[in-house]
């Protein structure tokens, strides 16, 4: 039942009616609203069982193993969300006098400093709000910085077939025009036909290493000698930094400009969907063009730095400064973990991923790159599953909801037919991964015996499989009184 | 290390299953050179005990005063249900419904979303979320552009619009070469000049920016502004403070009331903007040093293609039964890469997860009330601070809750002034506006209190003494 | 799956881990514990999960309508439950010094001033823990009162039959012996019985009124008369106080000692079986033996009272002042909703129940009482369902739970067969009422059509019928790893 | 008016439906004499916004001093999660779960609980949970009397017993005619003298009350006084810290270890309490003002049926799966009426969810840490202390993370002097024990760091010198 249907005409929430006798004497009449927006009018009780009971119709980290790939469903410290939440944070407004805030300055400047350490970049700045707003910001500073040096012929982004769909649009907000370059079978990009197609017209690579295969590349320096010697840039996908945490910097890699996922690497909650945050860090040749505002320590004050301190930077992406709140959970994360700890992390979850990996391959599933390491994740193939019983990765995907497992991600990446890309992190147990495992045997077993029981499934959710083809089709997207009342 | 459950014994039983002997094995693709197992600048771990209590010292050094500003963000009352219910576990720990039939609850949340925020602009669809208003305008322009085929890419944006708005659409549009073209408000109006605007070139136009309020609070002539926009065939974009919405008339309501006829083209011109987009913070998002927040974008029907950003739809499942799930993604970077709409992803789920509980809590009748008395209390404020020699009201439309007061002394002095007595009395437009170097914006919202009102006209005699 | 079942023998949640050397050095060996307690060895996530999971297999207020009768599941609202976990009421200690905490006592002195007011009664004192502890301090305070007059002879407390299990219980408790008086068809107790019960050992009496039948006493007057010209002092049981609430005073109406049920009229959450708090207020001439501590003003100063203040009070009742942060909760309630919507409270509790009895009376069921107001609660009997399809009232509260309803109270009040006490409370729409009556007249259908149904419910649980009788006999009160592993 | 959804036209419909025109008819059974319209010392009602607004006002009132009080509550660190997850609808606002297929949730965690409880004491059961430590103590000593039949009706409890333990036992216990007879403490030891219980008459004894740590912080004879208690045939009822139990012997293993044989009846000695009770909030609850805390109640199997409050069994449903129900009711108020082994209805189940989710997270090695940690900081605080000129240890018996030390100068004038420093410092036991007037009693737990020992030593030879 939707909310309106709870509604009844001239119902209020009265613990939550303001008073006081309204004075609109200076508004034009002509101004004014004359229509009754369509927001439900019920009590605080049934706001509350409504909301309450629709929450309960979702998996979330804090009920279900979530094996998303590329996403990092990690535990989300609760002991941050209560940090997090203090009143003086909350109430803070984002442009009131620095002089009475430096404490929450010097959590950004100190965040600044980490992330400049974690990624080997000394430059830092923190206000994309999302790993896709991170990447448009690293790919117009590679613009601006080509721009600078009048170099303006440079064109073409190199992209890999495999990489998340945020790089190739982020590069074409940019301007740049996606020329793709395709996976090797061993997983890697092909270095010697890297080596063709750059030119006078590259103006940089998006990368990610270990890329969304869940493979390191072995040959990351020879990549990154050749767009640099090409006068290209390598841009960082940061998404799947937890792989790599503490053991690798991409500064070291060769790498000039990346973006940070503070909401998949530090562990700030997805919100089922967001927000996130998505920092930028840079070599030296790119801090001019960094985004404002960052935070500088001048004369024992932390302030935020302004387009008078950056004249070159790229600008502003937001009103304020980008997702501030998130920006603090992923301080308090790091605080709690500690140098060791972010190290481990990357252990655990790289041990976590092989694990999996070797079992189901123990098993007789096909791992797209059996011979090579699993990152932090790895890629299953149902194409044989799909070939002797009808059952695709979607329909298997659909059965894990069954057994209590949160689907890993489906059909990503592209180049790779009936995929999953498994990423356990490091926070789930031994346990659960068994219990996974398990699940997808038997699932493969059901898919032998019993395929419809697969193809129609889940059968235990709140609703059964739904007609996603059906939504395009008849195109609803707002409720309407008249119609479904 | 916290959050890793293995113990030592699981970690050996898991390499034995693997063949491996250390975990370090399997970091073996990587070449050595690069490894480095170092984060000097990052300090040792702490339990959560001991950060809590780094916090609470730190804690105390921040300033909590009384806040009359305003200018994009706004300290409205959230009612505790708001946040004790989106930081359940199911809504504060999902991913992005990707799984429709595990989501249902984040979903059919924003479905209902999309409806009520459709409704409240008078639109006709809503998408999900964006990350904030600045960006949502610039997300706007670009689809402006888009549904011009790309053919059009000039825009109209007054000066009056909120100067880091105006930024943050500089940085994202320009990279496309859209050009953005300011118009000027007039002086004493404090609202965009329509004679300034009139002047302007309509070639290549794609759209004009219309806020509402704008940045000095004052009231647009919004209805002018959209059948202007719409007889040059370009977009109206609102960009609008979705609480005022309560009150105000809705975007899809703006435009020549009686269906003026656009004399070139001999139609009837359209009512209402095309585009409604603005910043979510208002309905239930705490002020939180500026973020995360929501941006908000609605539109007409036919656009919805162009639509940057997720989007719910209604379905059925294998029995019939309604639900919900994510619709249209071929517009979305994930299916269409190079050609999406926007290269957005995550967006601010859990701040529309609130803002949906924060409307409902509302209804429409307690948003239009509060709407109506954040006004009546900035109304209060105004009136007894121009009774003080020398401060007067620089602009002379109507404003909504916000407004812009000229001081006889220094402004960033009376502010320190101001401060020492817990009050935050509003922004210094030195910085955003050097021909209003004297003045102050200043607004009230339900949360303040007739008292705190005496409060502030007294300190500020003092001050102003 | 139990949380001992996911341990695993060394797991520590670290994030919890207190660091520190440990020196023992003073303690001797022998009194150190050799064993190890059978706690879970389990990760935070873990933890989190498990009990997130568990959560869900209950239905709260917030999630289901609740018309458990006589327990008054209203609306608790989210707002109080915010205000009273700041981090200053939380973290004060009990013997902390009063000159530091005077917001905190002016919060309890008014508090009492509140009560004193709703109940009519001069004297309060807040320290009980809940209603059944409220009625032990009641009683005790009579016999208080009759050591005090030498009158020792006293033995007998006259209680009703439909009375609450905890009004015999707690006349026990003090030493008193117990004499039921029945109740009349028309739901009062027969004031002539009355008239022959009471004597020289007569005590005192214990009742609610309205009744736990949801009856209004209209001779109550009498009955205060009958038992004080008996000698004998009149206790009332306040769990009902939602029903008058702003209405009628208990000290209006004779009665001299009372608890109030804060869990209940207050609306402090009921936490899954508690915490509750049971205040009483007193008539002036008990007064002197009022519970310690409770709060005073003098000298512009909160403090506590202690022995010397109160040399007759009966004593303490608790190591500390009761349930401290659930009189704080219903402070902030009765703040909330003010004198006129305490009193519209009584208005809606009653109307509310008053509609369902009426509409389930038009639709064929047998109210109890039929010729009587409903107060905020009424009962109605299953008799003739039981006799003429086999269907008890057990089996259509459970069956309500398959329609998304919590049962109302079953097989009390004890003196009415196969009954149910429904008490919708003020909180609930209308909606829900009309889905509440409408299940039940859908239930009893089933039960002629298919009694089946009716008796193996519920259907739609997350376990089906339990047996109780199986968990009498085999009586498994703690897990042993050896026998359930 | 908050919390009722009626509007007027629903009101009125309903009224229609009764057939009636007033609510105020349904109170017509009522004598028109006794209606009373007025509450004349409630103020007017106000909003959630305005509420909280006041209460901050409050609240700032409220210091917040570094904690050194302990005896009877205790200030542990709190995981965000415990009350994170207790603070969950399906948990905050469930009744008792009378309805065992709706309150699975509950039921189970409840059963989860007497294990970790009963274990933790080393005994066999554990009820779900009485109001508190002091209540909870005269509920044992009411089942030990039930134990014995009625047939003895004395009691011995020592005085070192927390004075406020002793007074809630008498006011309990009195009324049924039971006799406290108290056992004098050893002025040197601090811990009962046990040369005077066995002067102590033991007719007519149905138990001996065993505290431990007791009020002082001092570890007291427990095997000694277990055994005598079982020489004389009486029940031995523990009254201890939980947390303090994870580090030292558990009341199932008190008494002679070798299993010493009782003379006159020529059997053997049984070892451990019979009866295992205290004060739960140690175990994940706030100090809160002293409540709502938790009395937990556990006893060896034998005496199950006279224990007094709730208990879960597990059982198996209709289709044989596990599940969990309230069992034993048929002791309790609601079935037993003036027969029930207690008036207890409504306990501290949430308390105990608090609970249940604060031992999962420490785990056993966790739990015996925290203990650890706080004896070694109330070690090392002592140990600088009593180097300052004139402070002393009263007691020569090791104690448990608090401990009694004697000043040179007056405990009052002490205190306060460290209230300036923002420290409460400890409890003076002038009002508890005249002869401990310049006493002052002291605790620590886990929560301070080393730092903080500075800052009390300093303020200590400050104050003192
Ligand atoms: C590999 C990769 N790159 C980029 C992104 C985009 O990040 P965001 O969703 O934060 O915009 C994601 C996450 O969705 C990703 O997995
Ligand atoms: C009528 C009646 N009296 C007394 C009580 C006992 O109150 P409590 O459960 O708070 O001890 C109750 C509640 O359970 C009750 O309904």
């Amino acid at each position: 039942m939707l909310i309106f249907q709870r509604s009844v005409e001239g119902r209020v929430a009265l613990g939550q009616w303001v008073d006081g006798d309204l004075d609109l004497s200076d508004l034009p009449e002509a101004g004014l609203r004359q229509t009754k927006a369509v927001l439900p009018e019920v009590s605080e009780l049934q706001v509350v069982r409504h909301y309450t009971g629709l929450s309960q119709r979702n998996f979330g980290i804090d009920t279900h193993f979530y094996p998303l790939g590329s996403c990092t469903m990690k535990y989300n410290p609760r002991g941050v969300h209560e940090m997090a939440m203090q009143p003086q944070w909350l109430s803070r407004h984002p442009l009131s006098a620095v002089d009475d805030h430096q404490s929450f300055l010097k959590i950004l400047f100190e965040l600044q400093q980490y992330l400049s350490d974690i990624t080997g970049m000394p430059g830092v700045s923190l206000t994309p709000m999302a790993g896709s707003q991170g990447e448009f910001v690293g790919v117009a500073m590679i613009k601006a910085y080509h721009d600078a040096n009048n170099d303006t012929e440079r064109t073409e982004m190199i992209v890999p077939t495999a990489a998340h769909g945020t790089n190739p649009a982020s590069a074409v907000m940019c301007g740049y025009t996606v020329k793709e370059i395709p996976t090797g079978s061993d997983g890697n990009i092909d270095v010697d036909q890297l080596r063709e197609m750059v030119g006078p017209k590259t103006a940089g690579i998006m990368l990610t290493n270990p890329s969304t295969l869940g493979i390191f590349s072995r040959r990351i320096k020879d990549v990154s000698a050749i767009i640099h010697e090409a006068g290209g840039l390598l841009y960082y996908d940061g998404a799947n930094l937890n792989a790599i945490l503490g053991k690798v910097r991409p500064g070291d890699m060769g790498f000039d400009v990346m973006h940070l996922n503070l909401h998949k690497t530090f562990a700030t909650p997805h919100g089922g969907g967001g927000p996130g945050a998505g920092p930028v860090a840079v070599a030296d040749r790119l801090k001019p063009y960094l985004p404002i505002p960052t935070v500088v320590f001048e004369n024992e004050k932390y302030r935020w730095t302004t387009k008078n301190d950056s004249p070159d930077s790229i600008g502003r992406l937001s009103c304020f400064m980008g997702n501030a709140a998130i920006l603090l959970r992923a301080y308090l994360y790091i605080r709690l973990l500690g140098r060791k700890g972010l190290t481990r992390v990357a252990d655990f979850a790289t041990l976590n991923a092989n694990y999996i990996m070797k079992r189901l391959q123990q098993a007789g599933f096909e791992c797209a790159f059996p011979d090579r390491r699993a990152s932090h994740e790895f890629v299953i193939s149902f194409k044989k599953e799909k070939k002797q019983w009808g059952v695709s990765a979607m329909d298997i995907a659909k059965r894990l909801l069954d057994y209590g497992c949160h689907a890993p991600t489906t059909y990503f990446p592209l180049s790779i037919p009936e995929c999953f890309l498994i990423e356990p992190t490091e926070t789930e147990s031994k346990q659960e991964l068994d219990h996974f495992i398990d699940a997808l045997i038997k699932i493969r077993g059901e898919s032998e015996t019993d395929p419809e029981l697969v193809k129609t499934s889940p059968h235990t959710c709140v609703v059964k499989r739904l007609d996603d083809v059906k939504a395009v089709r008849e195109l609803n997207l707002t409720w309407k009184p008249t119609i479904n009342d | 290390m916290p959050f890793i459950p293995h113990t030592n014994e699981e970690l050996k039983q898991m390499l034995t299953d693997m063949g491996e002997t250390h975990v370090a094995a399997l970091f073996d693709e990587i070449p050595a050179d690069l490894l480095n197992d170092r984060l000097e600048a990052i300090p040792e771990g702490v339990s959560e005990m001991r950060l809590k209590r780094l916090l609470t010292e730190q804690l105390a050094d921040e300033k909590m005063p009384l806040c009359f500003i305003g200018a994009g963000a706004y300290e409205h009352h959230i009612p505790s249900a708001v946040w004790q219910v989106a930081s359940r576990g199911e809504f504060l720990t999902a991913y992005t419904p990707y799984q429709a039939e595990a989501s249902q609850g984040t979903l059919q949340l924003l479905y209902e979303y999309q409806t009520m925020m459709a409704s409240l602009m008078g639109m006709d669809v809503s998408n999900a979320s964006l990350y904030e208003g600045a960006s949502a305008l610039a997300e706007a322009i670009l689809m402006a552009v888009r549904v011009h085929k790309g053919q059009r890419k000039r825009v109209i944006i007054p000066r009056s619009l909120h100067p880091y708005y105006w930024d943050t659409v500089k940085t994202i549009v320009s990279e496309q070469k859209i050009e953005c073209v300011p118009c000027d408000f007039d002086p004493q109006a404090g609202v965009t000049d329509l004679g300034a605007l009139s002047q302007l070139s309509d070639e290549n136009l794609a759209a004009v920016v219309i806020p509402q309020p704008n940045f000095f609070g004052c009231l647009e002539p919004v209805d002018e502004m959209t059948d202007w926009a719409h007889q040059k065939n370009a977009l109206a974009i609102a960009c609008v403070n979705p609480m005022a919405m309560a009150l105000l008339k809705e975007p899809g309501q703006w435009g020549s009331a009686d269906g003026e006829i656009d004399r070139e083209a001999n139609t009837r011109l359209e009512i209402g903007a095309d585009i409604a987009c603005g910043e979510g913070q208002p309905l239930g998002v705490p002020l939180n040093s500026g973020g995360p927040y929501f941006g908000f974008l609605t539109c007409r029907q036919k656009f919805v293609r162009q639509m940057p950003g997720r989007l719910i739809g209604q379905t059925t499942d294998l029995d019939g039964c309604v639900g919900y799930t994510l619709t249209l993604q071929a517009r979305e970077q994930h299916i269409r890469r190079s050609k999406a709409t926007s290269n957005i992803c995550t967006n601010q789920g859990l701040l529309v997860t609130a803002a949906t509980i924060y409307m409902s809590l509302m209804g429409p009748v307690g948003l239009r009330q509060v709407a109506g008395v954040s006004h009546t209390q900035t109304k209060k404020l105004v009136d007894r601070l121009i009774e003080i020699d020398g401060v007067e009201r620089v602009f002379d439309r109507p404003f909504f809750h916000e407004c812009v007061l000229r001081l006889p002394r220094d402004v960033d002095e009376v502010l320190r002034g101001m401060s020492l007595d817990g009050i935050q009395a509003g922004l210094s437009l030195k910085d955003y506006f050097p021909e209003l170097g004297d003045c102050l914006l200043v607004c009230v919202t339900e949360t303040k209190t007739d008292q705190d009102l005496d409060v502030f006209v007294d300190g500020f005699c003092r001050w102003l003494g």
